[in-house]
């Protein structure tokens, strides 16, 4: 395709989006949605100070539940999509020192995950991030020993149950009676402190678990396929 | 600032674009579709920013009182979170395609890839 | 004031990223772009008082796709030194 | 009873539940699977009940917040309905894949059951975010599931795949993020009210969320990477791809549509008819079947786009028709995607190998069938509604866009179609049955009836419908493993007590026609007893032409003669294909058939607008473009006729036909497109109606149609053909005569139907008879057989003198009464043509006689058997009633004569006794055939007299010049015999409406091979596509 054609394409989309930006006036005050998060009133219905927080986990859950499934089939699929892919696998081993100092950063590395997200109805981050943080450990660990075969195993159990236990709390305030995904199955709890907020710290710990576990699940699939020679 | 910052969203929207509709390695496609992403991200949030907000974080600086004055716009914040990940989940498969791909035909070129047509 | 300028300053750099991101040679240099335009791109969050998207951004946007980039142009680069060894 | 949110609890858990699974145990995992599936479907049918029921609908708040503040769910009618059905296609699909889904392992049966759930949410969500996310989870499991059966085309299918839904995810996402700017909302009922579209970013906003929509419909023309998944993916994604996505993504769309405002139906229209006209079009040239369907599939969607914007103008009927046009296509495009799983033929040609299985043949049929809008199928009634309510409100351009779309569906469908039937399928392997891919395609096959049913009774109109001859059809269907003996005693019992009960409630009109029909049927009938074993299939398609056809008769509302006008087309399509090499005529058939159909179907709705009603009665002065009006209703019952021009079919269906078949498509059939053209006439105002010109030029066809039938018939060296051919000129005599809008040309037209009817099944059924007994149609490879088959001989004497209309049989009368017609008319020219074909008519049907059975005898033919006693019966009944009428014609005559003054009461003939008496003269029918036939005994006497001693000629007096000639036909004296003749007159003779025919065609197909171009295979050129159609459409509608 003619690179001009190309041009003339981008420049007539350009022009048709510039009434978007054109009529586009910035924002002095919060749109009526946000107002009503951030009135005092809901604010403490919910009890986190992070509102990002409070919408991604409670007041647009059902989002989360599904950008957590989006993970999770990407996962899946991509664990049945490479399952061929296995020639031989010869990694290059790498230096002692970076080994041993894999294996004393990777549990702090972890840690640093699980504070995110645990704390992430009270600052920023959150379970995404946590979650990804965890993931990076395993990288690490990956990068350190590339033949060690990871517990697949343990990864696929870790994101069934933390999985399960968010549809179970999500289902459960359907049940009690509050709505699906309510956080207040859970006590709200005093505001600012680590157990507030009702199950919003609760969820989000299993967000993260799982996030890390589905991110590991596919760094690991792709290293899987890796060889060095 | 959130209008510069609009402009530049939308600019980075189009040479991802650009990238997709002109570059024939599929990785670069791929990188493409990460550019587009990000432009659009960073549309979401520009449109999030209130003049003179600060973060929808109740810490010590804002109180819960006047939350509704100072912070800026969460809802789009919370959007691009979930759009992020997804992104990354759809980057993640495209790329292991790309990989399958070039198994096949041990090329990366899209125009090698026209066994389907008509 | 500042903040403008620094913006300007932002949007011209993420704007040179991605232009080495689409046309750099190497896939290896436009992949590496391609992630620290993520990161500009979370600086810019952070300007913009969205800490959480900016952390996500980072971990996520930038991190953990660039690491599956190269993981992928690892794999596709040993197939073709497989390929030659045959040939 | 369980909140519907559970079906995402359920279908989640489930899903991630399957991580516990063992690797190995797949089959806990499918079943598990299977199970969820089946939970969801089981919440959403209880809701669904309960909505019918009349319970109200659900709303699920999320969070402990009412919206907009959080996301909701609802659950009404429309989103039980849809989802239900989801679940059912998922649980059938489910099924189906069963053992793909294993050997791909657990992780894709997770992806599976997340691709169900994600469809559900999709339907209930009314939060346009929420809604973004759930599409991306669907187009995530679509790409996944692409790949379920992994080959090179599949992954390079799922590439493009990602890519397209990619740019489109974004731009959906772009202009969602910009309504929320605009509303302050993310909630759909909430973006609904304000009405963002007023601010000029808000409408390009909006636009953005439509037209994002649109390309997930994969609209034509940027559908290029929706075509290579319907084409790579495993069948049984297709399926779900086709029903279940496209069913939700529609609805999104209507959701969508809502919240956008009405000044964007148009948008939404003018998209669907592009897409719907256009990638039909391109599929003219498909020769891979599952390709095929994909076009077929955005074509359906692309009407119920255009269903969706004519929402505010259908009003109420919106949501019965788009559902009757949903659902066939649900059903239907499943089952064809899984139909192919099961063949596992790509090539369109090799699906011959289909029919190795019978029972697979009516499988497709019923979907084929369904797909185009035939009765009892939901689409059908659907169809019907939309067309008449469009031109009821002045919409008629659409109409005609959306039938033209329709008939080039129906081209590729039944080509499609033709070769399972006939098509070479000895070199195909044949396939094997898997239990769990047959349950699924029969559980659609009979939901698509039952359906039908219901949807039939929703309207009042559609209630009055007669089923009884339709489960006669069934039944006859259900016994089909019975010898002939039995099956064919039963259909002729059944037609008898039909007729019987049927025969008191009609007027005479209807009788004679009632009578033609099904006595005529039962006559034929008889003639089945000749055939041995168990005919497969003959029977229930037999009886489908005749409910059909007395469908047609008893027709109180044009919705009954539409129905039956198609269960007629339908039954006889199957019957003329069943004949060998019927293959292209069949399909020519069919084709003709649907067009004018179509066109009666566009002019019903003519004659329905402003009238609110559908009875009958409405053709009796159409006020609504009048002329255009009865000019289409002449035109699609002339296509039964086989008027010139539309002829094409009729020589080779009739000729290629079974013996017992020909008579009853050519004698009795053709009479339903008289029936039609009968009542059109009346229609607009018998002898005083008010448009000259129609019936003027309606009678020059008739006589153009003559001539060109008689004089092709001429040329004819098979015998059936000739008589096929034959027809079209006796039709076209019947047309004239009714043109003339008198009573004597009517009655003349009359006397012709029951005479046409007489002769034609007798020529036909003996000539039948003897190919049946010497194994060919070419008339120079018989002669001498009036030695070994008199009977036969003398039937066909008597069908020729009567055809011929010479004295004293009943030909005479139709033809004494045309030339005074004729006369009274003032029509002298075309009274000249028609002299002259009558003089032509002679050439053919002397050689019946001549060449068959006089002459030598063949070698081959010197032990052939008088034809069956089983074709003698019928025929010797059918020459007792060609004796009545000849020798007492006042009998039909008179009573004939009291009908047509009903509505012709002007210029009757007086009767005396016996004596016809009209303005320029008279004519006594007993006592001209007694005179003949005295006359004809005298010269038989004296010339057997004078002959006594002549030598007979034995088969070796021929002699050769000692060489043996290359092709020995032509040696017969009959072969060619017109040689002479055809050299003076082959100007007159070429086929030039063939080559018109011809012509479209090639053009259509030409188009569609330029047009299909587009689809280069580069997955970039598609993204091109998407971004061109975003640009075009906004700077052409919303810009220009």
């Amino acid at each position: 395709m003619n690179k001009l054609f190309i041009l003339i394409i981008i420049v007539a989309l350009g022009s048709m989006l510039y009434p978007l930006v054109s009529s586009f006036d910035g924002n002095s005050e919060l749109s009526s949605l946000a107002q009503f998060y951030a009135q005092p009133d809901n604010i403490s219905k919910v009890n986190s100070p992070n509102l990002v927080t409070a919408i991604v986990v409670t007041y647009r859950g059902l989002d989360t539940m599904g950008e957590v499934t989006i993970l999770f089939l990407t996962a899946a699929i991509i664990a049945f999509f490479l399952k061929k892919g296995g020639t031989t696998r010869t990694l290059r081993l790498n230096s002692e020192i970076f080994k041993t100092s894999a294996k004393l950063l990777v549990p702090i590395i972890v840690m640093l995950g699980v504070y995110i997200f645990i704390n992430g109805h009270l600052s920023p981050g959150g379970g995404f991030q946590g979650g990804a943080v965890i993931a990076s450990a395993v990288i690490l660990m990956l990068l350190a020993s590339p033949n060690t075969k990871l517990k697949h195993n343990f990864f696929e159990a870790l994101e069934s149950t933390s999985g399960l236990v968010f549809v179970g709390l999500a289902a459960l305030g359907a049940l009690l009676g509050l709505g699906y995904l309510d956080n207040a199955i859970l006590p709200l709890g005093e505001f600012g402190k680590l157990f507030s907020a009702g199950a919003i710290p609760v969820i989000y710990s299993f967000v993260g678990l799982k996030v890390g576990a589905e991110l590991s699940n596919i760094l690991n699939k792709f290293q899987s396929v890796q060889s060095d020679k | 600032m959130e209008y510069i910052t609009l402009i530049t969203g939308f600019l980075i929207i189009l040479a991802g674009l650009w990238a997709i509709m002109t570059r024939k390695n599929i990785i670069r496609i791929i990188i493409g579709f990460v550019i587009f992403d990000t432009g659009l991200h960073i549309v979401m949030v520009s449109i999030a920013y209130v003049r003179g907000g600060t973060a929808p974080i109740l810490d010590g600086s804002v109180s819960i009182a006047d939350a509704a004055q100072k912070i800026v716009d969460p809802v789009p914040q919370a959007l691009v979170l979930t759009a992020i990940v997804i992104g990354l989940g759809v980057t993640a498969l495209m790329l292991a395609y790309a990989m399958k791909l070039h198994q096949e035909k041990k090329s990366l070129n899209i125009e090698s890839f026209k066994d389907l047509k008509w | 004031m500042s903040f403008l300028i620094i913006t300007v300053l932002l949007g011209a750099v993420m704007l040179a990223m991605a232009f080495i991101a689409i046309y750099h040679k190497k896939l290896i240099v436009a992949v590496i772009a391609t992630g620290a335009l993520g990161l500009f791109a979370s600086i810019l969050y952070l300007l913009l008082a969205a800490p959480d998207v900016a952390m996500t951004e980072a971990a996520i946007g930038s991190g953990l796709t660039t690491i599956i980039f190269f993981y992928v142009l690892n794999r596709i680069r040993t197939d073709a030194k497989e390929e030659e060894n045959e040939a | 009873m369980i909140s519907p949110i559970h079906i995402l609890t359920i279908g989640l858990g489930g899903a991630f539940a399957l991580g516990f699974v063992p690797k190995k145990a797949k089959d806990v995992a499918a079943i598990i699977m299977l199970f969820a599936i089946a939970f969801m479907g089981a919440i959403s049918g209880s809701w669904l009940l309960s909505l019918i029921n009349g319970g109200s609908a659900e709303q699920i708040f999320t969070a402990g917040f009412r919206p907009p503040y959080s996301i909701n769910l609802l659950m009404g009618l429309n989103e039980a309905f849809l989802s239900t059905a989801i679940n059912v296609i998922g649980l059938l699909g489910g099924i189906y894949l069963y053992k793909s889904l294993k050997s791909a392992g657990n992780h894709a049966i997770m992806v599976f059951l997340i691709f169900i759930m994600g469809l559900n949410i999709i339907v209930m969500t009314r939060d346009i975010f929420n809604l973004f996310v759930f599409m991306e989870i669907v187009s995530i499991a679509t790409a996944g599931l692409v790949i379920l059966t992994e080959t090179g085309k599949s992954i390079q299918a799922g590439f493009k795949y990602m890519m397209a839904t990619g740019i489109i995810a974004g731009i959906f996402l772009l202009g969602i993020i910009f309504a929320y700017y605009y509303s302050g909302t993310l909630n759909i009922d909430g973006l609904t009210s304000a009405n963002i579209g007023l601010a000029k970013g808000g409408s390009v906003a909006l636009f953005l969320i439509l037209v994002s929509i649109i390309l997930e419909l994969k609209s034509f023309p940027a559908n290029g990477w929706g075509l290579d998944v319907y084409e790579a993916a495993n069948p049984g994604i297709g399926a779900m791809l086709s029903s279940a996505t496209a069913t939700a993504m529609y609805f999104v769309m209507y959701k969508i549509l809502e919240m956008a405002g009405p000044q964007w139906n148009y948008y939404i229209s003018l998209v669907g008819v592009v897409s719907f006209v256009g990638s039909n079009l391109v599929a003219l040239k498909q020769k891979n079947s599952q390709r095929m369907l994909g076009y077929s599939s955005i074509g359906q969607v692309g009407l119920l786009m255009i269903i969706l914007g004519f929402k505010d103008i259908l009003g109420d009927n919106t949501s019965y028709i788009a559902f009757g046009i949903l659902i066939s296509h649900y059903f239907a495009k499943a089952g064809l995607f899984w139909l192919a799983g099961i063949v596992k033929q790509k090539g369109i040609k090799e699906w011959a190998v289909i029919r190795k299985k019978p029972l697979f043949l009516f499988l497709m049929g019923t979907f084929i069938f369904a797909l185009i809008g035939f009765p009892p199928f939901p689409s059908f009634f659907a169809k019907w509604t939309l067309v008449m309510d469009l031109i009821n409100t002045g919409n008629l351009p659409w109409v005609v866009a959306i039938l033209f779309g329709s008939m080039m569906e129906a081209v590729y469908l039944f080509r499609w179609f033709g070769y399972a039937i006939k098509g070479e399928n000895e070199n195909i392997e044949d396939f094997k049955i898997e239990l769990h891919k047959i349950i699924p395609v029969g559980i659609v096959v009979v939901s698509l009836y039952v359906v039908g049913y219901f949807t039939a009774q929703h309207t009042e109109v559609g209630a009055a419908i007669n089923w009884i001859p339709l489960l006669f059809v069934a039944a006859i269907f259900v016994l089909d493993f019975l010898p002939v003996f039995v099956k064919n005693t039963i259909a002729i019992i059944g037609m008898a007590l039909y007729f019987y009960n049927i025969y008191p409630d009609l007027d005479n009109l209807r009788l004679i026609f009632e009578a033609i029909f099904l006595v005529g049927g039962i006559l034929t009938l008889i003639a089945g007893y000749a055939y041995k074993g168990k005919r497969t299939g003959f029977y229930p398609v037999a009886l489908l032409m005749y409910a059909g056809l007395t469908a047609i008769i008893e027709a109180q509302t044009t919705l009954q003669f539409f129905f039956g006008w198609e269960l007629m087309t339908a039954g006889s399509y199957f019957l003329i294909i069943r004949g060998k090499r019927s293959m292209p005529h069949g399909l020519s058939y069919m084709l003709f058939s649907i067009g004018g159909a179509y066109a009666l179907l566009t002019a019903l709705g003519m004659a329905y607008a402003g009238q609110g009603t559908f009875s009958m009665d409405i053709i009796n002065g159409i006020t609504y473009l009048p002329y255009w009006a009865y000019g289409l209703l002449i035109v699609g019952f002339l296509t039964k006729t086989a008027a010139l021009g539309l002829h094409i079919w009729l020589p080779g269906a009739h000729g290629e036909a079974e013996s017992d078949v020909s008579p009853m498509v050519s004698a009795i059939l053709l009479k339903a497109g008289v029936f039609g053209v009968v009542l059109t006439l009346i229609g607009m105002g018998g002898p005083n109606n008010e448009y000259t010109w129609l019936p003027y030029a309606l009678g020059w066809l008739g006589a153009i149609t003559a001539l060109s039938g008689n004089l092709m018939a001429v040329f004819q060296e098979d015998a059936k053909r000739l008589l096929a051919y034959s027809s079209i000129g006796q039709l076209g005599y019947i047309v004239l005569g009714l043109a003339m809008m008198s009573h004597l040309g009517w009655l003349g037209g009359f006397s012709y139907v029951i005479n046409h009817f007489l002769y034609k099944a007798v020529l036909f059924l003996t000539i039948g008879a003897v190919v049946l007994r010497v194994g060919t149609h070419n008339m120079y490879e018989m002669g001498g057989l009036i030695k070994r088959m008199p009977l036969a001989f003398l039937a066909v004497m008597i069908g020729i003198i009567a055809l011929s209309g010479v004295p004293p049989l009943s030909g005479f009368a139709g033809k004494w009464l045309f030339y005074n017609a004729i006369l009274e008319k003032g029509w002298y020219f075309q009274g000249a043509i028609m002299f002259f074909s009558g003089g032509i008519a002679f050439l053919y049907l002397w050689r019946l006689i001549h060449t068959v059975f006089l002459g030598q005898l063949k070698d081959n033919h010197r032990n052939v058997k008088e034809i069956s006693i089983w074709f003698l019966i019928p025929i010797y009944t059918l020459i007792t009633g060609i004796m009545v009428y000849s020798f007492k014609p006042q009998w039909v005559l008179q009573p004939l004569g009291d009908m047509i003054a009903q509505y012709f009461p002007d210029g009757q003939l007086s009767w005396v006794g016996d004596t016809a008496i009209s303005k320029y003269g008279h004519w006594a029918g007993t006592w001209v055939a007694v005179t003949v036939i005295g006359a004809f005994l005298i010269v038989l006497a004296l010339l057997m007299l004078s002959t006594r001693k002549a030598h007979k000629l034995k088969q070796f007096d021929i002699t050769y010049s000692g060489e043996r000639p290359e092709r020995p036909e032509t040696t017969h004296v009959a072969y060619n015999v017109f040689e002479g003749l055809y050299k003076a007159m082959w100007p007159a003779t070429i086929p030039l409406v063939e080559a018109w025919w011809n012509r479209v065609t090639d053009f259509l197909h030409d188009t569609a091979d330029i047009a299909r171009r587009i689809y280069s295979g580069n997955g970039q050129i598609y993204i091109v596509h998407i971004v061109l159609f975003i640009i075009v459409t906004y700077f052409v509608i919303i810009g220009g």
